[in-house]
């Protein structure tokens, strides 16, 4: 019997989803090895039946969403988050670090209508998950991979490692040590293909922290570079800022000590 | 010699459920040409390549004077270790091997023989304990200890019966954890060292399991006699190539891939129980 | 040096040619995204004519001068390693069928032609050997980096402009070249000294519109060989330091080190010895077939020394000890001779400036001579 | 369905639209009422997040607002920063980010016709379906899918959150080869694209035509992708930066994203309301086929979207096609900026349409305040009114099924982007 897969998207910019919409030929080939349930953006509408696989997009930001989540885990075989939203947050998860209700208030007229949680929190704050797909967005082939391992009946393999390894698989020259940029591939999980330094920019960090990311050492070596405290803290603060690593960086610097 | 760098083709003949998270697989090399060919050394190993998702290593503890089925016991573990506990008779998977160096059988001769086993540290030395006890003449008194954690971890527990029976074989085991109905001692498997009726100082030990375990096993060992040649000891750490490129398992100068696994105490006395080597 | 042949400037592009037509890849030396990488050389142009780099630890710098020059620097991040070692590569695949057969068999090979190198330097080619010692020397010689090393020919050139972070004198394997390539090559400013090493290497020169070289260029050469070497500051302490350093290993600097380091591993990938690599299945969606590659790896990844459960090396202060020890001591005793050639690339390329020559001084207690 | 007449409609969850978001109605006595678009993904606040942070981090920022049109979002707002700084990248930096723009209305649209409009008038639930009774169409929709984001890597790296623009230009800009490599995939790709014209007006779908005020950027020779003077079908001619003296964004109680309104009124932004106003700006070849396809632009009737994202498409290969023959200049790539206090304004035709943004910086570079308009906020209102008129006319004596369906049909054809609209607002559903 195929095995059913679940898309579900929460508070996100729908970026990860297109790791499946944009595989062409693929999302065929895909269609006819598993069974898509749901996939709102695709078509497939049946959100309560049992899956093997939920994937799941975006961060969790209200009561109904948090009820969602635990509906969506409860009939799900294995759980998996797909991007820095579902897996960190977010970007909207710099919402976290201030004073929400009040910046709701400032954009809008009416905020009591807003059902809206304080914070924009990782699904695993929530329910268990059994694998995190890194990046903003997931990449397409990441996503197969997991999807095959997963068919296979294993998890993939962990992909902690820190994206200079990437790079210089590459064979990219060091934008840090040639152009004195801020890069933060020191600190961050490989998987995108080392494409900022590919593109002779300092890496933003978009797939989160790697493991054991030092985030003194790199801190100290932008300040060298020019930057001044809360410039290293918002290196930290910014895609994947509700990642335990890089929060605890991103407030020791904002604090304006390391 | 057989192919070191493609896996040759392998079909699981038997499996076996030693314990909920431990199993054995039987394989049998697909092509009659390498399976003419292929022979092994107690305590060596093979990579076993699950199809589509990795190798790992894993020691054979077949019997070596019937190397046409080659037996693996496995505990599941991770992702690999985990997929192969899915496999059923006639499924295939990928075999590189044999690797390494294995027990100095050529030394035992004529000699006491110390087995200390910790975890699932016995299957290495399956194949050694087989051909002891197949030619249980060529050997003086054969001890075989083994720790577990729990009582309930214990595997084998006929074939501990059965080598027990042996004339001047002992078998001793040791549970930390103690469960009902357990007849052994409690404790560290050291604390059967008390109980050893065999001669250190002309003795050699065979030793296999986690690094703790082995490095306290052999200090007490050591204390009592033994000598640091006469101690060998099975060695673990990653492992992608098993043909000494890869350098995950260097160890020291050693690559224990192909200068071990199994390595006489002497050898890495300076690095062994020492942190982050 | 007998058989040797001046080659002035403007017939450079003869040796690109003749390689080429030769039927070789060739690879050389060019200025990109602010440093000396090695790709595909069709032209002179290519080449970096006037470049002058500004290295220090963990910062590279470029500037483009008139001087006419293509070989005024002294290295990049890499030169022949990835040429050889691939940083990713397809060791072998897999299929299935639906009866759950396996096949297995060796990657494809595309790369029919064989590469020729021009610029490489005397670190390079004492890196080499030891590569070559790893991958083909041992019982067991792979087959992927076999392939490529044995049409491989080498153009080296003696380093003029050794960098601040070079000390290849220290190590004894620069900054002249001395063995192991088919041509060698002095750089003066009107052309070039040419000297073969090789069979190979003499036969090309039967073909390039060689002069005879003079006594003064030859004086040259000697004057700049002799101030490259001095101009080196940095040093090893020779020798296997092995035991030196295992005596230390609970030395607090490992500690003070790791509270600089990113672990990030660029030090291991620039360094043109290490052989570091793990190894990953790449299946197809459908399951029909899988690609088991090799790659990169470094022993500052946790992954290196990862068993279930268990990170041997999970502080970054084991990893680095790891580092230095393996690369200037258990070397020795697998490959008899250091791990290090001096060519001062993981002290440019490390992201933050750790100094190999520094730290191991720090560790072996004061200073050296 | 004998009390037909009263009843309540409800889509919780709106398929084959980017976001989610629902549908309430309710007819009674042969008329609807309450109808509310839904949209309530949780608010973003993006505009906040930019308060604060330095003009460089604002490209990579906003392209977090929507996975489809990231390109967009930093196009917008780098023009407005550049206009800040009174930096002109110069026209070959024009050139390329013409052609990254195209790749993003490519990918857009094709996605938009393959995988969510196209199995209304084909009788499908998703493109999977489709697929196989319509095999050769959905391939050579997602081989148009994938060259409009291979166009993006080409400058972005990847087509979702491209990392390769700059406030200046680009980080990087690609290689000769590269470039020549995708020009032949676009020339070939030709022929595919007048074929998708040609399918798309060949769909049946309903006739029937509203009256509506068009509102799109107008650029005095190019037909709009970066720039030009906001018009719309009833005479406005502004410059963008006098947007919100015109445009009104407010918030309606019972739902989310916010609405805006042209003088009080609601109106259309998207590829029908670029091609109703810009038909003369249409290369010959181009225009050609559009005559060929036997509907006549300007167009009252929205369903003709699809038709006019087909044409987008066509239009865009061909202007791939003509930016990379004639290979603009690959240095600089960017040209250095300095930043200095001020307001800018960024207008851009986003895929759905006018993407409208501002930023007030401090001296330093950094935002003081930022504004930005998606253009699925300004369809709300035209939406709504739409569904009111196409339900009415479509029958509301259907059965509840159908009625569903068309009310979604009608919804899908304006390509809502919900992610987009929620960028900072969200509005709550009653179910
Ligand atoms: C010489 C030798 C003999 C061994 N013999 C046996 C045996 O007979 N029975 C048995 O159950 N186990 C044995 N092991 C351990 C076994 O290799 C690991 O349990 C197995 O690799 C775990 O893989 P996994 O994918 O299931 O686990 P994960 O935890 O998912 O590991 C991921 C990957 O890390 C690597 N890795 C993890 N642990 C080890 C390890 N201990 N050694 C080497 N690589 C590792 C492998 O590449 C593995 O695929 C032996 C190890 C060595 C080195
Ligand atoms: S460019 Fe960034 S990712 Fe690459 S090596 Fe340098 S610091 Fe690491
Ligand atoms: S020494 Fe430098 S290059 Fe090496 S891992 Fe540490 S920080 Fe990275
Ligand atoms: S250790 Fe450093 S200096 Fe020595 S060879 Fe490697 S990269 Fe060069």
């Amino acid at each position: 019997m195929k095995a059913r897969i679940g898309v579900y998207k929460f508070s996100s910019c729908d970026g990860c989803q297109l790791a499946f919409l944009n595989l062409g030929e693929t999302l065929l080939a895909l269609d006819e090895l598993v069974e898509i349930s749901y996939f709102a953006e695709a078509g497939m509408m049946d959100e309560d039946t049992p899956v093997d696989i939920a994937f799941v997009e975006g961060s969790i930001s209200t009561a109904a969403d948090r009820e969602r989540i635990r509906r969506i885990r409860d009939h799900s075989g294995r759980l998996v988050t797909m991007g820095a939203c579902a897996t960190a947050g977010g970007l909207q998860a710099l919402r976290n670090l201030a004073d929400a209700s009040a910046w709701l208030a400032d954009v809008y007229a009416t905020p009591e209508v807003l059902d809206s949680l304080d914070q924009a929190l990782p699904v695993a704050e929530f329910v268990e998950v059994d694998l995190e797909l890194w990046g903003c967005p997931v990449d397409s082939r990441q996503l197969l991979a997991a999807v095959r391992s997963l068919l296979f009946g294993v998890l993939p393999p962990p992909q902690r490692e820190k994206l200079c390894l990437e790079c210089k698989r590459q064979q990219a020259v060091c934008v840090m040590v040639t152009k004195g940029e801020p890069c933060m591939g020191p600190v961050t999980r490989s998987g995108c293909g080392a494409i900022c330094p590919r593109f002779g920019r300092a890496c933003y960090a978009c797939y989160g922290p790697a493991e054991s990311p030092n985030g003194s050492a790199l801190g100290r070596r932008f300040e060298g570079l020019g930057l001044l405290p809360e410039q290293v803290a918002r290196r930290f603060l910014f895609i994947n800022s509700h990642a335990d690593a890089f929060l605890e960086a991103g407030q020791r610097w904002m604090s304006g000590h390391d | 010699m057989t192919e070191r760098g493609i896996p040759m083709q392998v079909e699981v003949v038997e499996r076996v459920q030693e314990s909920p998270t431990v199993f054995t697989l039987q394989l049998r090399l697909i092509e009659e040409a390498q399976r003419d060919a292929y022979r092994f050394d107690p305590g060596q190993f093979n990579m076993l390549y699950l199809y589509g998702v990795g190798e790992v290593p894993i020691s054979i503890d077949g019997d070596p004077d019937r190397p046409e089925l080659l037996q693996h016991t496995i505990r599941e573990v991770g992702r690999v270790s985990g997929g192969l506990a899915r496999l059923q008779p006639g499924d295939r998977l990928g075999l590189r091997g044999p690797f390494g160096r294995g027990w100095p059988m050529e030394r035992l001769d004529g000699r006491d023989v110390l087995i200390v086993t910790g975890g699932l540290g016995c299957a290495p030395v399956l194949p050694v304990i087989a051909r002891l006890m197949r030619q249980r003449e060529r050997y003086r008194r054969v001890a075989i200890l083994q720790g577990v954690k729990h009582s309930d971890d214990l595997i084998w527990r006929e074939r501990y019966d059965e080598w027990a029976r042996l004339p001047d074989t002992q078998v001793l085991l040791a549970a930390d954890v103690a469960g009902p109905q357990w007849h052994g001692a409690v404790g560290l498997v050291t604390t059967l060292f008390e109980r050893l009726d065999i001669d250190l100082a002309n003795s050699t030990t065979m030793m296999c399991g986690p690094e703790p375990m082995m490095v306290a096993a052999s200090r007490e060992l050591l204390q009592r006699g033994a000598g640091e040649d006469d101690i060998w000891l099975s060695m673990e750490r990653n492992m992608q190539c098993a043909v000494g490129h890869c350098g995950h398992c260097q160890y020291g100068e050693k690559f224990i891939c192909r200068d071990g696994p199994v390595f006489p105490y002497r050898e890495i006395a300076a690095l062994f129980g020492q942190r982050g080597v | 040096m007998d058989g040797t042949g001046f080659l002035q400037r403007e017939h450079f592009g003869e040796l690109i040619r003749i390689l080429a037509g030769r039927g070789y890849r060739v690879i050389g030396p060019q200025l990109r995204d602010g440093a000396i990488v090695y790709d595909d050389l069709s032209e002179v142009a290519q080449l970096p004519s006037g470049v002058i780099m500004d290295v220090q630890p963990a910062r590279v710098h470029a500037t483009v001068t008139q001087l006419p020059r293509y070989f005024s620097w002294a290295n990049g991040p890499q030169a022949l390693k990835p040429l050889l070692f691939r940083p990713v590569e397809t060791l072998w695949q897999a299929c299935r069928d639906d009866k759950g057969r396996l096949e297995f068999s060796a990657a494809d090979e595309q790369e029919a032609r064989p590469l020729a190198v021009i610029g490489v330097r005397a670190c390079d080619l004492a890196a080499l050997e030891l590569q070559d010692r790893h991958f083909l020397q041992g019982e067991y010689s792979d087959p992927h980096y076999a392939r490529r090393r044995e049409g491989l020919l080498l153009v080296a050139v003696n380093c003029t402009h050794p960098d601040a972070t070079c000390f290849c004198a220290s190590t004894g394997d620069g900054p002249q070249a001395r063995t192991g390539f088919d041509l060698v090559l002095d750089e003066l400013d009107t052309g070039f000294i040419i000297g073969a090493g090789s069979k190979r290497g003499t036969a090309l020169m039967e073909d390039l519109s060689l002069l005879p070289v003079r006594e003064d260029q030859l004086a040259k050469a000697a004057v700049s060989h002799q101030a490259a070497r001095e101009a080196q500051t940095r040093a090893l302490p020779p020798g296997d330091l092995y035991d030196a350093l295992a005596a230390r290993r609970e030395h607090p600097h490992w500690q003070a080190v790791a509270e600089r380091c990113l672990s990030c591993g660029n030090c291991t990938s620039v360094c043109p010895t290490c052989f570091c690599s793990h190894e990953r299945e790449q299946p197809r969606l459908d399951g029909s077939g899988s690609v088991h590659l090799r790659e990169w790896d470094s022993c500052f990844s946790e992954g290196h020394s990862y068993i279930t459960g268990l990170v041997i090396r999970a502080e970054p202060r084991h990893r680095y000890r790891q580092w230095l020890t393996h690369k200037l001591g258990a070397w020795h005793r697998q490959y008899g001779r250091s791990g290090c050639v001096g060519c001062g690339r993981c002290i440019a390329w490390c992201p933050v400036g750790i100094d190999l020559c520094e730290e191991t001084a720090a560790v072996l207690g004061g200073g050296h001579d | 369905m004998t009390e037909s007449h009263n009843i309540r409609i409800q889509v919780p969850v709106l398929a084959r639209v980017e976001g989610e978001g629902g549908l309430e109605f309710a007819v009674r006595d042969g008329q609807v009422e309450e109808l509310r678009l839904s949209i309530y993904e949780p608010p973003r606040l993006f505009e906040k997040f930019l308060e604060g942070r330095e003009y460089h981090e604002v490209p990579d920022m906003v392209a977090r607002i929507c996975g489809i049109c990231p390109v967009a979002y930093q196009m917008s707002a780098v023009h407005a920063l550049e206009q800040v700084f009174g930096v002109d990248p110069g026209a070959h930096i024009r050139l390329w980010r013409r052609l990254f723009y195209c790749g993003e209305w490519i990918q857009s649209h094709a996605l938009h016709i393959h995988l969510l409009a196209a199995p209304d008038f084909t009788g499908f639930d998703s493109v999977t379906a489709m697929a196989r009774e319509y095999p050769h169409e959905v391939r050579r929709g997602l081989a148009l899918q994938a060259l409009g984001n291979d166009i993006i890597a080409l400058l972005g790296g990847r087509s979702v959150h491209p990392v390769g623009a700059c406030v200046g230009g680009f980080h990087r800009l690609p290689a000769l080869e590269e470039c020549r490599a995708l020009l032949e995939r676009l020339q070939a790709a030709r022929e595919q694209a007048q074929a998708l014209v040609r399918w798309c007006a060949s769909l049946p779908v309903p006739q029937r035509e509203q009256s509506f005020c068009s509102v799109a950027l107008r650029h005095p020779d190019e037909y709009p992708l970066n720039e030009g003077r906001l018009a719309s079908s009833e005479g406005l001619d502004i410059a963008i930066e006098d947007y919100e003296q015109h445009f009104e964004e407010f918030q309606v109680p019972y739902s989310t994203a916010l609405h805006a309104s042209l003088h009080g009124q609601d109106y259309l932004v998207g590829p029908l309301a670029r091609l109703n106003l810009n038909l003369d700006r249409l290369p010959a070849s181009v225009r050609r086929l559009v005559d060929d396809t036997g509907i006549a632009f300007p167009s009252a009737n929205m369903f003709h979207s699809m038709v006019a994202r087909a044409v987008e498409i066509l239009y865009c290969v061909e202007e791939a096609i003509r930016i990379l023959e004639r290979q603009p200049p690959l240095e600089p790539a960017a040209v250095p900026v300095l930043p200095r206090a001020g307001t800018g304004y960024g207008c851009t035709e986003a895929p759905r349409g006018l993407l409208w943004h501002r930023y007030v910086l401090a001296a330093d570079g950094t935002i003081e305040a930022a504004r930005i308009v998606p253009p699925t906020s300004q369809n709300q209102a035209r939406i709504e009114a739409d569904l009111r008129t196409s339900l009415q006319d479509f029958g509301l004596e259907r059965d509840e099924a159908e009625l569903r369906l068309h009310a979604e049909t009608v919804i899908r054809n304006y390509d809502p982007c919900i992610s987009c609209a929620t960028h900072f607002l969200r509005l709550r559903v009653r179910r």
